[in-house]
């Protein structure tokens, strides 16, 4: 790399490349600085602001696409975590958060730290997390890393979420070879707040202080650049680890200091130090509130000696929060954090200079305009090709199986579709004593504590669809989630995601990116659910293989009465089981072509919006209305993994006819059309629905009973609940146990 | 021989453990203490006799699965049993 | 009635309790932070669940220590009946209240999930609403629930009738199978001698609310309630 | 001085973890192992230098927090800081 510009004494290319800053970017960087070089703290400043993770340069002018408003909306995109209206003056914050690259390197404190990380995204704004959930991604089965690393992320999202007491209420997991050197570990987190006690990280007022609380800063999760010359390193000790080691003890005091004080109003803004620590959470209060900061790091608590400004600003240290406080409330927010044993330290005031001011020993170490940090940062319109969408498959490349009961029970043992239980059984899914809606059905539910309101809460996306189909795997994505939130009778409200992707750099994997917003943006249009969070991870790709394109989607939904809402279990013996939507025998990119035939090809299932809306609506309000209260949704494996799940949980098997279709049995138990939803209801009530179902055009069908101790299906085939119950719920503890 | 393993966490990690022991005995009224560190014993019996073997295996078990490298260190001392 | 839920740093369980409680008492308990030097008075204290100081060193080892403790015991001692769950009774344990100590989980997991106990005595405050040899559904969650005691503790603990649960199958039956963390005789709660205090790593407070799935758990409150009222 | 305290499980009381490692060593195909057991470490900066009082000073604190002796030993070693 060579440039034309200043650069600092002791500062070489190198470093300015090691600092991920490429030689335009840098020239930026001392434009903004009217022409002059940035000191080597200053560069450490713009080399973590303008990353991609906190600039989100590539994906700006992307996720601008996105709808994001709405009248449940009161805080899109943008503040540390979304906020929706669920009435009576209360609103749900939520968002979802990737902890990917360091649960690679330890999966413990990877994922714990992730969970940390998100809670306090969410308290911050001056939300009680009322729950957790967890998307992970792993690698192949059948790749030597991948036990290890199900074993420490399962553990240490437990390990942290536990000890808080925010129960970890669902998620997904899923294996894939293209994981296999980038797993996938999305926490999300939902909280709860009042309306008028919302707390917001811009810092205005000029001259008001800034405060220091939490844990002490150490050289955590500081990956900059290793320095060359010694000047900058002058203790060369061992290689110091970059893992950040996760606290939730701190954290729990934290959150419990955090809340107390905000009972109060002596908190003009806050904002958690996450990535990029007190250098992104110092610059983003400054410039949400339009005003300069100035800190005096030699007030700065420390666990280690002899920190330099550079690690100080960049140091990623855990449980950790910034505020500005109203002028002279310092000393009550002091006996509050010392009442929790925290350290809590005034570091610094709020300027009108604009400028992002620090000093060390007696020493300016940084002098940066604000708004070239935040606002000027790079923003790419990167190249995309967006893949044409492959052609539905023919009934050829997807033939009849040997047996269809062996084919269930394959499925249903399958690494993608067994039971999880083995891993919620490691989170405590139940304190809090609101988990209404436990771990195992479609969405998780949560009840608004002390309150007849509940949220039902789920994460989703099938990543092979994306792959296949961009736009349609990115509506697709949407449109589950806000299917499985239907499902257990919620209004689905809003979406957070979080967008796992390869290189950017490359044009086709931002085809994806692009692709999958466009899905996105059209399904949340389509469904009126806009997006309030986010986050995005790229570059998750090794020797040039990428992971498959993982737009992870969370949704909530209110579910008004909790008595009105619904199980994924069949009801009773002798039940009627009804199925609505559609039956086209989509098997293209299913579950079934994949395992059982050994390639999944074509395009992946057509979402229609449309009916996804109106057959969505027509079971909640039968939920509402208390006439259904056993609905479960056909997802991955299709309808007759989706009947044996809800006999499963119920332990009550059930007879299913094929319909009066000219399709082939195994395209109508296994395909993966969309919009669809099984429901067990009695008999008598079942005539009502199929007439009121055909009057509003809503495609439905008597699909079967409730019946017995196996599933049966017309024409023969016969499956003990027994077997499948072995099948499906021995995969991943036989797994996890075997070294 | 016996195989008593040290695993320590690397400095610089932090060490939530170490410190909530550390502020516990501070209000238990244990003054002048400057740090806590905690760690892990692991104490190995094993059929090996021969000393510089007996280390090789211990050192293979250490790295394989007794330390997490990435944030700890490991220390091996042996002794006849 | 009156009841004293105490709090310590990590605790996470003392407002579900205190919602059992008041479900049950129809007033709200008292929540007592554990540095205060005593507890108002009361009818009943509760240590709660949770992971007071994080669980770091042993669960319960540190807030055994907490200044609230010494009265914790004085009441104890005095006939104040004190209820454990979970985090609760591994501190009865680290306090010397209860006999025993906690070890990790056999299978070395946290473990969240609802188990079947079987109720061995139906002749104290805590369980007299339920029936002897009933079999009810109570959720577990803990990491270090494995109760341990040594040879001779525990023939006391038998002999004289102490062991107020125990981990067992649908059916009522102890088997190796029915026990989720390898406590010893299949152990999930202790007495003390006279009956008025209980340790029980299950959550009763988790399942006393129809809603939640069940109300097995409901049934230790009311009997508590109709005792001590 | 420096404290290095040793806690380790008693005679007679199981160790899941211990039990746990030794299994897994099993299959990592380290053979030859008779038993495991995990202990604690403790280590602990103090400010006194006095060798007598600092190992007063450190057995309280390991009867009051840093082991439990119900199933519990410990054992103390100081080296100068
Ligand atoms: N990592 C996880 N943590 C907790 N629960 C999980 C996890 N993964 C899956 N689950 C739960 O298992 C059930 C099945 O998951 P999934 O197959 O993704 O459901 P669906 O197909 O209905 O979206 C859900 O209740 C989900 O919340
Ligand atoms: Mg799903």
């Amino acid at each position: 790399m060579t440039t034309d510009s200043p650069m600092a004494e002791g500062i070489t290319p190198e470093i300015i490349a090691e600092h991920g800053l490429n030689p335009r970017e840098y020239a930026a960087v001392c434009d903004s600085l009217g022409g002059r070089a940035p000191s080597y703290t200053e560069l450490g400043v713009f080399s973590v602001m303008w990353s991609e993770h906190c600039s989100y340069k590539s994906s700006r002018v992307w996720l601008a696409k996105l709808p994001t408003t709405g009248p449940q909306v009161i805080c899109g995109p943008g503040e540390n975590a979304g906020i929706v209206d669920i009435g009576d003056g209360q609103a749900a914050v939520f968002k979802m958060e990737s902890h990917n690259h360091p649960s690679y390197i330890e999966p413990y404190q990877g994922a714990a730290t992730g969970v940390g990380g998100i809670m306090r995204d969410v308290f911050t704004m001056g939300a009680r997390p009322i729950a957790n959930m967890n998307a992970l991604r792993f690698g192949s089965p059948e790749h030597p890393k991948t036990r290890h690393l199900v074993s420490g992320v399962v553990s240490g999202i437990g390990g942290y979420g536990n000890c808080i007491g925010v129960p970890t209420v669902g998620g997904e997991v899923n294996f894939d070879k293209s994981y296999d050197g980038n797993i996938l570990v999305n926490a999300m987190c939902v909280g709860l707040v009042d309306v008028d006690k919302i707390f917001y990280a811009a810092a205005s007022g000029v001259g008001n202080p800034v405060v220091y609380v939490g844990s002490k800063t150490g050289r955590d999760g500081i990956h900059g650049a290793t320095m060359a010359s010694a000047e900058f390193d002058d203790d060369s000790e061992e290689k110091r680890p970059t893992v950040q080691v996760g606290d939730p003890f701190t954290e729990k005091l934290l959150l419990e200091a955090c809340l107390e004080l905000m009972a109060g109003d002596a908190i003009i803004g806050i904002q958690d130090m996450g990535a990029a620590g007190l250098t992104s959470s110092g610059v983003e209060m400054a410039d949400k509130g339009g005003v300069g900061v100035e800190l005096n790091l030699d007030l700065v608590p420390c666990r280690e000696e002899e920190m330099t400004a550079y690690e100080m600003l960049l140091s990623e240290s855990q449980e950790r929060m910034l505020m500005v406080l109203t002028p002279g409330r310092e000393d009550e927010a002091q006996k509050i954090f010392e009442k929790w044993g925290l350290d809590f330290s005034v570091i610094g005031v709020t300027t009108d200079t604009g400028h992002f001011v620090t000093r060390h020993k007696g020493e300016i170490k940084t002098d940066i305009p604000l708004d070239t940090l935040a606002n000027n940062a790079p923003k790419y319109n990167r190249l995309y090709t967006i893949a044409a969408a492959p052609a539905k498959i023919t009934l050829e490349e997807a033939p009849a199986p040997n047996s269809l009961k062996h084919t269930l029970l394959k499925l249903m043992g399958s690494a993608d579709l067994c039971s999880r239980r083995w891993v919620w059984e490691q989170y405590d899914h139940m304190v809090m004593g609101d988990t209404v809606g436990r771990p195992g059905g479609d969405a998780a539910v949560v009840r608004i504590h002390g309150t007849d309101k509940s949220l039902a809460i789920t994460t989703d996306v099938t990543p092979r669809y994306v792959a296949a189909d961009a736009i349609e795997g990115g509506k697709q994505a949407v449109a589950e989630t806000w299917r499985n939130l239907s499902a257990t009778g919620a209004t689905p409200l809003a979406i957070t995601d979080c967008m796992n992707f390869g290189n950017p750099e490359r044009s086709e994997i931002m085809g994806q990116f692009a692709g999958a917003i466009r899905g996105m943006a059209e399904a949340c249009e389509a469904l009126s659910y806009p997006v309030v969070s986010g986050n995005v991870s790229l570059y998750n790709e090794t020797n040039g293989q990428a992971i498959l394109p993982t737009p992870a989607i969370g949704g909530i939904g209110l579910i008004k009465d909790t008595e009105m809402r619904a199980s994924a279990a069949i009801g009773a013996e002798g039940d009627t089981l009804l199925l609505i939507g559609p039956e086209r025998g989509h098997l293209g990119q299913s579950l079934y072509q994949r395992d059982i035939i050994g390639t999944a090809k074509g395009a992946p299932p057509p979402v229609d919006l449309e009916e996804e809306r109106k057959n969505g609506t027509f079971v909640r309000e039968l939920i509402a209305a208390g006439d259904v209260s056993h609905v479960h949704d056909c997802s991955d494996g299709g309808l007759w993994v989706a009947v044996a799940e809800m006999a499963l949980a119920a332990n009550i098997g059930a007879d299913i006819s094929l319909g009066n279709q000219d399709l082939p049995a195994h395209a109508i138990l296994f395909g993966e059309d969309q919009a669809r939803y099984i429901l067990s209801v009695d008999k008598a009530k079942s005539l009502e629905i199929l007439e009121d179902a055909r009057e509003n055009g809503i495609e439905i069908r008597e699909l079967g009973f409730a019946h017995g101790d196996s599933l049966h299906v017309e024409g023969g085939d016969e499956v003990k609940l027994a077997d499948l119950r072995k099948a499906h719920e021995s995969w991943l503890p036989d797994y996890m146990n075997t070294v | 021989m016996k195989a008593l393993v040290k695993v320590t966490l690397k400095n610089g990690v932090l060490d939530p453990q170490g410190k909530a022991i550390h502020q516990a005995l501070g209000s238990l009224g244990f003054d002048g203490i400057d740090q806590v560190r905690q760690g892990k014993l692991i104490e190995i019996d094993l059929n090996e006799n021969d000393e510089a073997k007996a280390h090789a295996q211990v050192e293979k078990m250490c790295e394989k699965l007794l330390a997490n490298m990435v944030i700890e260190n490991y220390s091996i001392e042996l002794e006849a049993s | 009635m009156k009841a004293a839920v105490i709090v310590f740093p990590g605790s996470n369980c003392d407002r579900d309790v205190a919602v059992s409680l008041k479900d049950a008492m129809g007033c709200d308990a008292d929540m007592v932070w554990h540095g205060d030097a005593e507890i108002p008075k009361t009818d009943l204290i509760v240590l709660p669940g949770g992971f007071s100081y994080g669980d770091y060193l042993r669960c319960g080892a540190m807030a055994a220590q907490s200044p609230i403790m010494k009265d914790v015991v004085t009441k104890a001692n005095s006939g104040v009946p004190v209820l454990g769950i979970c985090n609760g009774f591994q501190l009865l344990t680290e306090a010397g209240l209860l006999p025993g100590a906690m070890l990790r989980n056999a299978n070395l997991k946290y473990l969240c999930k609802d188990v079947h106990l079987r109720v061995e005595r139906n002749d104290t405050i805590f369980s007299r609403h339920y029936t002897q040899g009933d079999v009810i559904k109570i959720p577990i969650a803990h990491h270090d629930g494995n109760f341990f005691a040594d040879a001779k503790t525990l023939a006391q603990l038998e002999d004289r009738n102490l062991i107020a649960f125990r981990y067992c199958d649908s059916g009522g039956k102890i088997t190796d199978e029915a026990n989720p963390n390898g406590s010893a005789n299949n152990i999930a709660g202790i007495y003390n001698e006279n009956g008025t205090i209980l340790g029980l790593m299950p959550h009763p407070e988790r399942l006393a609310d129809i809603q939640l799935g069940g109300v097995d758990g409901k049934t230790m409150f009311s009997s508590l309630v109709e005792t001590l009222h």
